[in-house]
C-alpha cells in the first residue's frame, strides 16, 4: 500500500464529496467558514477512522442481515463520543456546527465506507482507508468553505486578508452561496479531470 | 436536372419574426424609461451604470461563448436587454464594480451556465439583481432622489415597512406623502420615476405582439386586488393598492420581467397563473417578508414554478370534449 | 449506567424483534440468479439482444429459457459469466460490426436537391426520398450518431458516417435507425468491404457518383469465390472470406468502391485502424 | 354579417390578389406532349395498369383499375398512344409507377362515357359512377370520395359540408370555380345531398371572397344549401376546424368527421361528382392556381391530369429570375418539388414558383418559449415542447403531448420566431410514434 | 392556532429543510431527477417524517429523559429511524406492490436522509410539543417536497438543454438548487422564529 497514491484517492480520485457527491450535507452547511470546516472535517474524520476499525475488526462475526444497523449504532456511539467531547472542549464550535454533529450518523461517507471498504478488509488497511478519506472529506470542506469566507468575508480563517477596500458578497455566507460555490468546484473538478 | 432547386418541409412562407427582431422591440419598448430614468438621476452616473451592466452582460457573453468554441450570439440583443434591465433594477449611484459584477452575474450563473438563450430556468436579470441585493444590501439600498440628486436609503416601501415595524401604524406624514407617489419625488426604483413609461412600454410590445396581456394583466390585477383586501381591512397599518401598483419595480416586473419569455409559462392559462402568483408574493413580501420589495423574489420565485406550470396547464387538445346533442 | 444500558438494549431489541417478525411475514422472493445476470450485464441497456433493456434480458435469461449469448455489446467475457451463473456451456457467437456501405460523401456524391431542415436522416428521407440522388447513399445527417449506444459512429469532415470497427459492439441500433439501409452487419474479422448500396444500373451510378458500385463484375472475375455481383452491386461473400482474395477483388475495382478498413478509414474521418 | 370560426390559427398574407381576378384558362396540349399519368394519384391502395406500352388510348379511358376499396382507377387525359408503362419521377420525389401517353393532338373521347339522371340513380349506383370516375378530394388530400360517402351503418350523418374557403395563400383554384361554375358546383352538391340522404348542406367560404360569398347565396337560395361566411383565419378549411366553425362540434380526437355526423367535401370534388354522375366525365383534369414570385403571370389553369409542371408554368409565361423553390399545392401545406418535370396530378390546388430570395434560409435557433406556435395551434398541443422531446428521442413523451393530433397545418412554424421547423419534428414523431404502435 | 401556522409556514417556506438548512441534499440531488419519482419520494418522506416525529418524540420524554441518558439520542434515534424505515418498506412491499413500484424504491434511501434524522434532533432542541413536532415534521416534509419537485420540473427541462460538459449532471443541479435557494431568499422574514 503506498500512503501517497493513497492519500491522493482520498482526496482526488475518489474524493467523497467532490467527485462521488456524498456528504453533501454538512459540506454545505458547515462550509461557511474556513474553522467550521475544519472543525467538521476532523469530527467526521475521527469518526470514519474509530468506526472503520471497529467494523472491520468484527467483520466476521456481524450477521451480513443485520450489519448495516449494527454498522450504524457502532458509527452512532463515537458520533455520541464526538459530539461530548466537542460540548466539553470546544462550546463554540459545537454550537457552530449545532445539529450537524449529530448528523454525521448518517452522512453517507462513513456508512459507506463501512459497508464498501471496512467490512470486507483487514485493520489496518480499513485504517488507512478511513484516515484518507477523511482527509478528502476535510479537504473538500476547506475548498468549499475558503471560497465562502474570502468572497463572503474577505477573510481566511477569519484573518481578514482583502483589506478594508473589499466589500464582502454577503450571498457567498449565506445558503445560496453554499450551492453556487460548489457548483463551481465540482464544474472546475470535471473539467480539471477531462482536460488530464 | 440542371440546377438544385431547395427543398425544405411545409410551409415554405414565414411571418417574418425572428429573436432578435423582438429582442430589438423590448429595447425599444425600454428606450423612453432608459432616458427618463437617466435624466432624473443626473446624467452621468446613471448612464456609467447603464453602460456597465450592459457591457458586463455583453462581454461575458461573448468571452463565455468564445471560451466554449460557440457561435458569438451578442448581436441577437439579449444580452443587451438583460443588462438594461438589470441597470433599471439597480441604484443610480451604484459602484461602478457592481454593475458590472451584476451583469457578469446575470449572464453567466444566469443563463450561459444553462446553455444559453432559451435554456435558462431563471430571468438572468433578476439572478442579476438578486445577487446584488443580496450580497450588497448597503450598497443596493442607498437610493437617490430623483431631481435632487439627494443620497438616501429610504424608498417609500422601506419608510413603511420600518415605520409599521416600529409603531404598527403607517405615520400620518408618510401618508400625506403616499398620495404623491404617482408624480414621483422619492428614491427608489425606477417605478417611482417612470411608472406611465413603463407602462406605454408594456403597451408597446403587446401592440407588436412580442408579449400579451396575460402575465402582465394578473400580475397588476392580482396585486391589486390582495392589496386592496388588506387596504380594506386595515388602511392605517396596510399602504393603498395604488401605492403598490406605482412603487418599488411593480411595473416594470409586470411588463418586462415577468413577461420573459424564456423564464415563463407558454400556455395562456399557464400566463394566467404565473402572473397571479408573481403579484400575490409580490404583496405578501411587501407586507410580511423581511425585504421592503418582493418583485424580484416573487418572479424568481414563480419562474422555478414555470415547468409544473406548464405541465398542469397544457390545453385540452381538440377534440377531447364530449359531444353534445 | 444501568438504566441507559438497559433501555438502549430494550429499544434495540424490540426493533430487532419487529423487524425480525415482520422478515418473515412480509418476504418476498427474488431471484437471485435475475440479479447476479443483472450484475454480470454491461449496463448500457442497448436492446442488441431483443429485450427492453439489461433488466429485461436478465430476467429473461433467468428463467432459463433464452440463450445466454444474446448480449453482443458484452462480448464473450459477459457470455461466459452469465452462462457461469446459470450453469449451462457457452456459446460465443462470432463478433460482428457494423459497416456504413457507401462511401458517396458531399464531394463524391451528387445532391438532387439543397435540403433545408431538421438535422435527421429519417425526416430528409420524408422530403422527396432524401438530398442524395443515389436511392442507397448515405445522407451524412446522423441519425446513426445519436443512435449508437456506444459512441462509435462519427460524420467525416465530408458529410458521410463511419463507423469506429473497435468500438463498435455489434448491437445493431444503426442499422434500424438508418432510413436507407445502408448499414450493414458485417464479420469483425473480414475488413475488405464493398462500400455501395446502389442498385442502380452502372450508367446511372456514374451519374450521380464516382465512387459508386457499377456491377461491372471486375471483383468477382479476381475473386470468384469472395466477390458476388446481384442486382448491379457488388457484395464479399463473409462465408468464404479470405483476406488475400477479397484484396485481389478490390484492386481490380474501377471505381474504388471496395475499401479494405485495415488501410484506413474514408477520407475526412479521423478514426485511425 | 358575423363571421364564424375556430379557435387558434393566425392570418398569413393570403397574396390571392395576383390571380384572384383571372379567368380560368385552359392549359393547351399540343400534339407529340407527353401526359406522365402516375398510379396513385390518390390515398389508398394504388391502381394497377391495364394498359401496356404501344396500346392506343381514347380520352376518359381507364388506364388502371382500382386495388381494393379505398382506391379509384385511373383514366386517360387524353387520346393519345401508350409509350412507356415505368416508373417515373413523382410529386413526392421519388419514383413511382406511372402510364406515360402521348397525346394524338385529337383529345378523342372515349365513346362508352355517358352520363345520367340523378333522380333515377339509387344511391349505390351514384356511388359507383362517382368511384368508376375516379374522384377524390380536391382540395389536395385526394382521399377517395366514393370511401367518404360510404359511412358505416352507425354513423348517422346529418351535415354535408362544403369547402370553399380555400384558405391557402396565393391559391384561388376553388374562387374562380365558384364564381365561374356555381351551377356545376351546386349539382353536384344535391347529388352528394342524395347519396348521404341528409337535409343539411352548408358551403363555407372565408370572407376574402366576398363576390364567391354573394353569388353562391343567390345561387343556392331555395336549393336547401347554406353558405356559411368565414373569417379570413388560417387553417379555416382544415376539415376538423371547418366542422367547428360552421356548426360548433368538435371531431373527437383520433376520429373521422363522420363521428360527429359530417361530412366534408371541397366544392371542386362537388363539381366534379357532377360531371361524372350526369355527363359520365372522369376525373382528368382540375383547376389549378399558377402563382409566386417567380412566375411571369400569375393565372388560374384548367390543367390535364398529368401534364408536367414545366408546360404550366410555360404557358404563364415561364418562370422568372432566379427560382428557389417549387411548391405543389399551397405555401403553407404544399410539398416541394424536385423539378418541373414532376407531372400533375389529381391533387394539384396549384403551383407556386419562389424566387431564390424568398426560400426560407435562416437557420433553426434555440426555442425561447414566447408560446407563439402554442397560441397558433387550432388542435391545441404544444408544438415546441413535442419538438423538444423528439429532437432528444424522446417519443414516449412525444405521444403523452399529443402529437399524434398535429394536423400539420403549418401554423406553429409559421409564427416561429426561433425559425424552428416545429412541422418536421411533429412529422418524425408522428412517423416515430406510428412505428412504434406497429411493433407493439 | 397562529403558533401552527407560523411553524408550518416557517418550516416549508422560510427555513426549508433542503433550500436553507441543507438538510437531505443527497436524495434531493439524487430523485429530483424526475417529476415523478420526486413526487413518489416526497409522499415517502412526509410520511416517514411524520412518524419518525412521533416515535422520537415519545422516546425521548419517556424513556430517555425518564432514566436521564439524553446524551444516548442520537444513537436511540438512529436505530429506531432505521427500524422504522425498514418495517414501513416491508409492509408496503407485502401489502401493496403497486404502491412499493412507485414508492419502495426510495425508501432506503431515507434511512440516510439527514432531514428525518435532524428534523428528530431539530424537535427535542427546540422543545416542540408533541403535537407541534408533528406540525413542524410535516411542514419540514411538505417544503423537502414542494422543493424536490420544482427542482424535479426545472430539471427535466435543464438536462435536456445544451449544458457545457463540465457543468452536467451535478454542478448544474447544485446551481439551479443554489438560483432557487436565492429566489426562497425572498421568504426570510416572513415570520419571525
Amino acid at each position: 500500500m503506498n500512503p501517497v497514491s493513497e492519500l491522493k484517492r482520498g482526496i482526488w480520485t475518489e474524493n467523497a464529496v467532490l467527485k462521488l457527491g456524498l456528504g453533501l450535507c454538512p459540506a454545505l452547511a458547515t462550509s461557511s467558514s474556513v474553522e467550521n470546516g475544519i472543525g467538521m472535517g476532523v469530527a467526521a474524520t475521527f469518526v470514519l477512522i474509530c468506526s472503520n476499525v471497529v467494523i472491520s475488526a468484527m467483520r466476521k462475526i456481524i450477521p451480513s442481515k443485520v450489519r448495516i444497523p449494527a454498522f450504524i449504532v457502532i458509527i452512532a456511539s463515537f458520533v455520541t463520543v464526538v459530539d461530548l467531547v466537542m460540548a466539553g472542549f470546544l462550546p463554540d464550535l459545537h454550537k457552530a456546527l449545532g445539529i450537524f454533529i449529530p448528523l454525521i450518523v448518517v452522512n453517507c461517507i462513513i456508512l459507506g465506507r463501512a459497508e464498501a471498504y471496512a467490512s470486507k478488509n483487514a485493520v489496518l488497511s480499513s485504517a488507512v482507508d478511513g484516515i484518507v478519506m477523511g482527509i478528502g472529506f476535510t479537504v473538500a470542506l476547506v475548498a468549499i468553505a475558503s471560497v465562502r469566507e474570502i468572497l463572503g468575508n474577505g477573510s481566511f480563517f477569519g484573518i481578514n486578508i482583502l483589506g478594508s477596500g473589499f466589500v464582502p458578497m454577503l450571498l457567498m455566507i449565506l445558503p445560496p452561496g453554499a450551492f453556487l460555490a460548489i457548483a463551481f468546484l465540482l464544474a472546475g473538478m470535471n473539467q480539471v479531470s477531462a482536460e488530464k | 436536372m440542371d440546377k438544385t432547386l431547395y427543398i425544405s418541409s411545409s410551409p415554405h412562407v414565414h411571418e417574418g419574426g425572428t429573436t432578435a427582431k423582438a429582442m430589438r422591440d423590448v429595447i425599444y419598448a425600454l428606450l423612453p424609461c432608459v432616458a427618463l430614468w437617466i435624466y432624473s438621476f443626473g446624467i452621468i452616473k446613471p448612464s456609467v451604470v447603464m453602460a456597465l451592466c450592459i457591457i458586463g452582460c455583453m462581454a461575458s457573453e461573448a468571452a463565455w461563448e468564445k471560451v466554449r468554441g460557440l457561435p458569438i450570439t451578442i448581436g441577437d440583443g439579449s444580452a443587451a436587454m438583460t443588462g438594461i434591465l438589470l441597470a433599471l433594477n439597480m441604484p443610480p449611484n451604484s459602484p461602478w464594480w457592481m454593475a458590472l459584477l451584476g451583469g457578469v452575474a446575470a449572464i453567466v450563473i444566469g443563463k450561459q451556465v444553462f446553455g444559453g438563450l432559451g435554456y435558462n430556468p431563471f430571468n438572468p436579470a433578476l439572478i442579476g439583481r438578486t445577487v446584488l441585493l443580496i450580497s450588497f444590501p448597503v450598497q443596493m439600498t442607498t437610493w437617490m432622489m430623483p431631481r435632487t440628486h439627494e443620497i438616501t436609503s429610504a424608498t417609500p416601501l422601506s419608510d413603511v415597512k420600518i415605520a409599521v415595524g416600529l409603531t404598527g401604524n403607517i405615520p400620518d406624514e408618510i401618508k400625506a406623502q403616499l398620495g404623491s407617489v404617482l408624480f414621483g419625488g422619492f428614491g427608489g426604483q425606477l417605478g417611482v420615476v417612470s411608472g406611465f413609461a413603463l407602462i406605454a412600454g408594456g403597451c408597446y410590445l403587446i401592440y407588436r405582439k412580442v408579449i400579451t396581456w396575460h402575465i402582465p394583466v394578473s400580475f397588476i390585477g392580482s396585486a391589486f386586488v390582495l392589496s386592496a383586501i388588506f387596504w380594506a381591512v386595515n388602511s392605517s397599518k396596510y399602504p393603498s393598492p395604488v401605492f403598490h401598483l406605482f412603487t418599488g419595480g411593480l411595473m416594470l416586473g409586470a411588463f418586462f420581467m415577468a413577461t420573459d419569455w424564456v423564464t415563463t409559462p407558454i400556455t395562456p392559462k399557464g400566463m394566467l397563473i404565473f402572473g397571479a402568483g408573481c403579484g400575490i408574493l409580490t404583496i405578501l413580501i411587501r407586507l410580511f417578508g423581511g425585504y421592503p420589495e418582493g418583485v424580484a423574489f416573487s418572479i424568481l420565485l414563480m419562474n422555478s414554478a414555470t415547468p409544473i406550470i406548464d405541465r398542469l396547464t397544457m390545453p385540452k387538445k381538440f377534440g377531447l370534449v364530449t359531444q353534445k346533442g | 449506567m444501568i438504566g441507559a444500558v438497559l433501555s438502549l438494549g430494550g429499544i434495540g431489541f424490540l426493533a430487532a424483534v419487529i423487524l425480525g417478525v415482520a422478515a418473515k411475514k412480509f418476504a418476498v422472493e427474488v431471484d437471485p440468479k435475475e440479479e447476479a445476470i443483472l450484475n454480470a450485464l454491461p449496463g448500457a441497456n442497448c436492446g442488441a439482444c431483443g429485450y427492453p433493456g439489461c433488466s429485461g434480458y436478465a430476467k429473461a435469461v433467468a428463467s432459463g429459457q433464452v440463450d445466454p449469448s444474446l448480449c453482443t455489446p458484452g462480448g464473450k467475457a459477459v457470455v461466459e459469466k452469465i452462462a457461469e451463473i446459470m450453469g449451462v456451456e457457452a456459446v460465443v457467437a462470432e463478433p460482428m460490426v457494423a459497416v456504413v456501405c457507401c462511401q458517396g460523401d458531399n464531394q463524391k456524391a451528387k445532391d438532387k436537391y439543397k435540403y433545408i431542415g431538421v438535422q435527421d436522416c429519417v425526416t430528409a428521407q420524408m422530403l422527396a426520398g432524401g438530398p442524395k440522388d443515389c436511392p442507397g447513399g448515405c445522407l451524412g445527417l446522423g441519425t446513426c450518431v445519436v443512435a449508437c449506444p456506444f459512441g462509435a459512429i462519427e460524420i467525416t469532415s465530408q458529410g458521410l458516417a463511419v463507423i469506429d470497427r473497435e468500438k463498435c459492439t455489434g448491437c445493431k441500433k444503426c442499422v434500424s435507425a438508418c432510413p436507407r439501409k445502408v448499414i450493414k452487419m458485417t464479420p469483425k474479422s473480414a475488413s475488405v468491404h464493398v462500400l455501395c448500396n446502389s442498385h442502380d444500373k452502372g450508367p446511372q451510378v456514374k451519374g450521380y457518383c464516382q465512387i459508386g458500385c457499377i456491377g461491372c463484375q471486375l471483383c468477382k472475375r479476381a475473386a470468384e469465390e469472395v466477390y458476388a455481383v446481384e442486382n448491379f452491386l457488388a457484395a464479399v461473400k463473409y462465408d468464404t472470406y479470405d483476406a488475400e482474395k477479397a484484396r485481389a477483388g478490390m484492386e481490380k475495382c474501377p471505381t474504388k468502391c471496395i475499401r479494405d478498413f485495415a488501410d484506413g478509414y474514408p477520407e475526412g474521418s479521423t478514426f485511425k485502424p | 354579417m358575423e363571421l364564424k370560426t375556430f379557435k387558434g390559427g393566425l392570418h398569413p398574407p393570403d397574396n390571392k390578389a395576383w390571380s384572384e381576378k383571372k379567368a380560368i384558362e385552359v392549359c393547351p396540349l399540343a400534339e407529340g406532349d407527353e401526359l406522365v399519368i402516375l398510379l396513385s394519384q390518390h390515398i389508398g391502395a394504388p391502381a394497377e395498369a391495364c394498359v401496356k406500352k404501344g396500346d392506343f388510348v381514347k380520352k376518359g379511358q381507364v388506364i388502371a383499375t382500382p386495388k381494393g376499396f379505398v382506391s379509384v382507377p385511373i383514366h386517360a387525359s387524353t387520346s393519345g398512344e401508350v409509350i412507356s408503362v415505368e416508373p417515373r419521377l413523382g410529386t413526392a420525389g421519388t419514383k413511382v409507377p406511372a402510364v406515360v401517353i402521348k397525346a394524338d393532338g385529337q383529345d378523342t373521347w372515349d365513346e362508352n362515357l355517358s352520363g345520367a339522371d340523378p333522380d333515377t340513380l339509387t344511391a349505390q349506383e351514384i356511388k359507383d359512377r362517382i368511384r368508376d370516375a375516379g374522384i377524390v378530394g380536391m382540395g389536395g388530400a385526394t382521399f377517395p370520395t366514393h370511401v367518404k360517402l360510404s359511412p358505416p351503418e352507425d354513423k348517422k350523418i346529418d351535415h354535408l359540408i362544403l369547402n370553399g374557403v380555400e384558405c391557402e395563400p396565393y391559391l384561388t383554384a376553388d374562387h374562380r370555380l365558384m364564381l365561374e361554375d356555381p351551377d356545376n358546383i351546386i349539382g353536384g352538391i344535391l347529388i352528394l345531398k342524395k347519396v348521404l340522404g341528409v337535409e343539411k348542406a352548408i358551403i363555407g367560404i372565408e370572407a376574402n371572397k366576398p363576390d364567391a360569398i354573394e353569388l353562391m347565396t343567390k345561387a343556392c337560395a331555395g336549393r336547401g344549401i347554406e353558405v356559411g361566411a368565414l373569417k379570413v383565419q388560417y387553417p379555416q378549411g382544415a376539415e376538423k376546424q371547418l366542422i367547428y366553425a360552421l356548426t360548433g362540434r368538435e371531431v373527437p380526437s383520433g376520429g373521422l368527421p363522420m363521428d360527429c355526423g359530417c361530412v366534408v367535401q371541397n366544392v371542386g370534388t362537388a363539381a366534379a361528382v357532377n360531371d361524372a354522375v350526369r355527363r359520365g366525365i372522369p376525373l382528368i383534369e382540375r383547376i389549378a392556381t399558377v402563382s409566386g414570385s417567380a412566375v411571369n403571370e400569375p393565372k388560374n389553369l384548367r390543367i390535364k391530369i398529368g401534364q408536367p409542371l414545366g408546360k404550366l408554368v410555360e404557358f404563364c409565361g415561364g418562370a422568372k429570375g432566379e427560382l428557389g423553390k417549387i411548391i405543389q399545392g399551397g405555401p403553407m401545406m404544399g410539398m416541394a418539388a424536385v423539378s418541373l418535370d414532376v407531372p400533375a396530378t389529381r391533387g394539384t390546388s396549384g403551383v407556386l414558383l419562389f424566387s431564390e430570395g424568398q426560400v426560407l434560409k435562416e437557420p433553426e435557433g434555440p426555442c425561447v418559449r414566447c408560446g407563439n406556435c402554442v397560441r397558433a395551434c387550432p388542435a391545441f398541443i404544444l408544438p415546441t415542447e413535442i419538438a423538444f422531446k423528439t429532437k432528444k428521442g424522446m417519443i414516449d413523451e412525444a405521444e403523452k403531448l399529443n402529437a399524434m393530433d398535429c394536423i400539420e397545418c403549418g401554423s406553429c412554424t409559421y409564427i416561429c420566431p426561433a425559425r424552428i421547423p416545429l412541422i418536421q419534428y411533429l412529422r418524425q414523431a408522428k412517423g416515430a410514434i406510428i412505428a412504434k404502435r406497429r411493433k407493439v | 392556532m397562529t403558533g401552527f401556522f407560523i411553524i408550518l409556514v416557517s418550516s416549508i417556506l422560510v427555513n426549508n429543510f433542503v433550500l436553507a438548512r441543507f438538510l437531505g441534499l443527497c436524495p434531493f440531488m439524487g430523485v429530483s431527477k424526475k417529476l415523478d419519482t420526486a413526487i413518489g419520494m416526497g409522499a415517502a418522506v412526509t410520511f416517514v417524517m411524520a412518524v419518525a416525529a412521533m416515535v422520537t418524540w415519545v422516546i425521548q420524554y419517556f424513556i430517555l429523559s425518564k432514566f436521564g441518558i439524553e446524551y444516548l439520542q442520537t444513537i436511540a434515534f438512529i436505530l429506531v429511524i432505521a427500524s422504522l424505515v425498514q418495517l414501513v418498506e416491508m409492509v408496503i412491499q407485502k401489502s401493496s406492490p403497486v404502491l412499493y413500484q412507485s414508492l419502495g424504491i426510495f425508501l432506503p434511501l431515507i434511512t440516510t436522509n439527514c432531514a428525518v434524522l435532524g428534523l428528530a434532533v431539530l424537535n427535542i432542541q427546540v422543545g416542540y410539543s408533541f403535537l407541534e413536532s408533528v406540525i413542524f415534521a410535516i411542514g419540514a416534509a411538505l417544503g423537502f417536497t414542494l422543493a424536490m419537485v420544482l427542482m424535479a420540473g426545472i430539471r427535466e427541462r435543464v438536462d435536456l438543454g445544451p449544458v457545457p460538459k463540465c457543468f452536467q449532471g451535478l454542478p448544474i443541479a447544485f446551481l439551479t438548487a443554489g438560483l432557487m435557494s436565492l429566489a426562497f431568499m425572498g421568504f426570510a422574514g416572513l415570520v419571525k422564529g
